[in-house]
């Protein structure tokens, strides 16, 4: 085994993985959300940039790309400048987990789930700072509420894992696909914890019903007010990867990940993945906001007592069963 | 000789930082800088082959205390106090402490002649811990439970404006 | 060279002063309670790396790396619930200007 | 195999770093830079900027915090009992049961104590 060839190897992974994710994850995502969103509205969307409107978001980048960088006088520059970088690399890191295919996988970690809990709760130091070194009334307020709501909704998401953990015996996610093979998809055998991680997942990228961070209508755009050009870019495909990373997980801890008949297994993952997203989708376009206080009593009086008596009683129905 | 490099690279880093977050005179700055000192010492325990505890330090370290961190500075004061002077009249007596504290430290630990086991660790540790957990230290795991209890609740005493 | 028990002790050695130094030299009580961190970590780095090179029959080591991150998180909590206590009845944060006690 | 397996965590964290600040040497080749007096203006829907953003906020930020911070500790002692629980039969069941118990009382106690209530 050589080094220097597995570093290589891991370079062009990295490389692979991150235009994946910029072009699947945040310039295919951004226009799948307008054009569901025209339809659920019943208008059309985004129609004339290429045919249909499909290089929409092509366009956007490269309008982006070439905006002024603007940071505020009274910003604190250095941090400013960091932390959409960090969010980026957050959101990047959870794919190392996600097998698209039987191996299709960058590292099956034996600690995957961990892992991928880890990485979700780097963002907010990401946001937290973003929102404090723009020294901006509305990016302050909206980083505190994102950090406040994104803490909140791990604890929940950390009982979905482990509950899936448990019945699986196995911490890593390619061990956790192979035992939906023998018993099922854990759709069915856990669905508390389906419903649990759906819901968490949605307040964890800050997205309708849980979008107060970046409430338009109050907070102007939340923590990345003061963000303009390729930065605000890099917090959008952050969020974008992070959402899809969510989805991903959905699909390989509940739907059997890239398991089914015919097709070939990559086309399944994204197939299942894609379904998840749509809901996240559609959910956006048809529920109103959350006010703060709903949002904090629903994780912490609901979802955490939910998932950790979740816990208990697979475990009980599996220790005497 | 992978390794060598691996284990000097993160103790640069983590030493760097660590140095950013004692000395920095923005004190958001030296909050910020405990992710990347936390996430060499992550680094480190790979080394170590500590791949669960390595998981959880950037769980709790990273993830948890330094939010913590950065909501307290926030809440009290926060930009408004980044021009106050951060460090006391003790700066050189500090550093002479710390200094003498290093030299004896490296020079007793570099002597010393410590035992070498020769078993090796298990590749994959997370199963191990959960038993060790779970069997032998027994007791740890439930003292653990009430010590977050108390914490939790003296925390919140403190912490409240009494109405 | 072998990368050896002694030279994560060095390391973290080093860490703990750098804690050291940050606890007895700042003002600002949340940068000592970061000094404090710090040198828990560098005690964790000690556990770890003796579990490893030292007892590895066992796990103990990591086991209790993992109580001293509780602990850790446990200090940080009360420790700065008191700094927002302090900040609320002195309006300071700044350890040497709290001196109630003082005679 | 593990330190491989993290060699490629490490790699993916540095690259994806770079690839991320990459697009902004491309802003900083295309991108036009303008001196405009107003232009570095802190935004605040379009008056002009009053005090200092960095004021002090409310305390029930920190309490929520702190609870995250306990419980989330907590909850890194279910993943390696999810994991050995089948093996270990009941026993491990009944001391999960009574670690859970304890912390279900630290949570009962700040719902009691107002700590979960916003308002």
């Amino acid at each position: 085994m050589s080094w220097g060839l597995e570093i290589v190897k891991a370079v062009g992974l990295t490389i692979a993985v991150f235009t994946f994710l910029a072009v699947v994850a945040a310039m295919l995502g951004v226009l799948l959300e307008r054009k569901i969103g025209g339809w659920i509205q019943s208008r059309l969307g985004p129609k004339h940039v290429g045919p249909q409107g499909l290089l929409q978001t092509v366009a956007d980048t490269i309008k982006l790309l070439q905006k002024e960088h603007i940071a505020p006088r009274a910003a604190d520059t250095a941090i400013f400048n960091t932390a959409p970088l960090i969010v980026a690399v957050a959101g990047l890191l959870d794919w190392i987990v996600i097998p698209f295919g039987p191996n299709l996988i960058v590292r099956d970690l034996n600690i995957g789930v961990v892992f991928f809990a880890a990485m979700a709760s780097l963002t907010v130091v990401g946001i937290l700072v973003g929102g404090f070194a723009s020294n901006n009334k509305y990016s302050l307020l909206g980083g505190l509420r994102s950090a406040s709501q994104m803490i909140s909704y791990e604890l929940p998401l950390a009982t979905a894992l482990i509950a899936v953990a448990m019945q699986a015996g196995t911490l890593s996610t390619l061990g956790i696909v192979n035992a939906q093979a023998q018993r099922g998809w854990f759709v069915f055998l856990q669905f508390p914890a389906f419903v649990i991680f759906l819901i968490a997942a949605t307040a964890e990228v800050n997205r309708v019903p849980f979008d107060l961070p970046e409430a338009e209508s109050e907070l102007v755009a939340g923590y990345f007010s003061e963000y303009t050009g390729m930065r605000f870019a890099l917090f959008q495909l952050g969020e974008y990867a992070e959402m899809f990373a969510m989805a991903a997980m959905a699909t390989t801890l509940f739907l059997g990940g890239w398991r089914g008949p015919i097709l070939p297994p990559v086309i399944w993952f994204l197939l299942k993945m894609y379904l998840i997203v749509f809901l996240l989708m559609w959910t956006r376009w048809t529920f109103p906001r959350l006010r703060l206080d709903q949002l904090l009593n629903l994780s912490w009086k609901l979802l955490l007592p939910a998932g950790l008596i979740w816990i208990l009683i697979t475990g009980f129905f599996i220790t005497f069963f | 000789m992978g390794e060598l490099a691996a284990f000097i690279i993160l103790s640069a880093i983590t030493l760097a930082s660590a140095v950013v977050v004692v000395t920095s005179g923005n004190i958001v700055r030296s909050a910020l800088s405990l992710v990347p000192t936390f996430l060499g010492v992550t680094g480190l325990y790979i080394l170590l082959q500590a791949e669960f505890v390595a998981g959880i330090q950037v769980l709790i370290y990273a993830g948890a205390i330094t939010v913590l961190i950065l909501f307290v500075i926030m809440l009290t004061e926060g930009g408004t106090g980044l021009r106050v002077r951060q460090t006391n009249e003790q700066v050189p007596l500090s550093i002479l402490a710390a200094a003498v504290l290093a030299v004896l430290l490296v020079g007793v630990l570099a002597q010393a002649p410590w035992p070498r086991a020769a078993e090796l660790l298990p590749q994959y540790t997370a199963s191990g811990i959960g038993e060790a957990l779970l069997t032998n230290l027994v007791l740890v795991f439930e003292v653990t439970s009430l010590v977050l209890l108390v914490a939790l609740m003296g925390a919140i005493i403190v912490a409240r404006r009494e109405r | 060279m072998q990368v050896g028990l002694t030279h994560f002790l060095v390391v973290s050695a080093l860490l703990f002063c750098l804690g050291l130094y940050a606890m007895l030299s700042r003002r600002n009580a949340v940068a000592i309670l970061m000094g404090i961190e710090l040198m828990l970590n560098a005690a964790n780095i000690n556990l770890v790396a003796f579990n490893k090179y030292v007892a590895p029959a066992a796990l103990n080591g990591q086991v209790f790396a993992l109580v001293v991150i509780t602990l850790a998180a446990c200090e940080a909590g009360v420790g700065l619930a008191l700094v927002m206590a302090a900040y609320r009845n002195l309006e300071t944060v700044h350890v040497d200007e709290i001196n109630v006690m003082k005679w | 195999m593990l330190l491989l397996d993290w060699l490629y965590v490490g790699v993916f964290a540095v690259v994806g770093l770079g690839m991320a600040a990459l697009p902004m040497a491309i802003v900083w080749a295309l991108a036009p830079r303008v001196a405009h007096a107003q232009k570095r203006l802190t935004y605040e829907s379009g008056v002009v900027p009053f005090g200092q953003a960095w004021a002090q906020f409310n305390v029930r930020y920190y309490l929520f915090g702190l609870i995250f911070v306990i419980f989330d500790v907590e909850v890194i002692y279910l993943y390696p009992w999810a994991i050995v629980f089948q093996r270990l039969g009941k026993f491990a069941f009944v001391e999960m049961l009574i670690f859970l118990t304890i912390l279900l009382i630290g949570l009962a106690y700040a719902w009691r104590k107002g700590a979960l209530e916003w308002a």
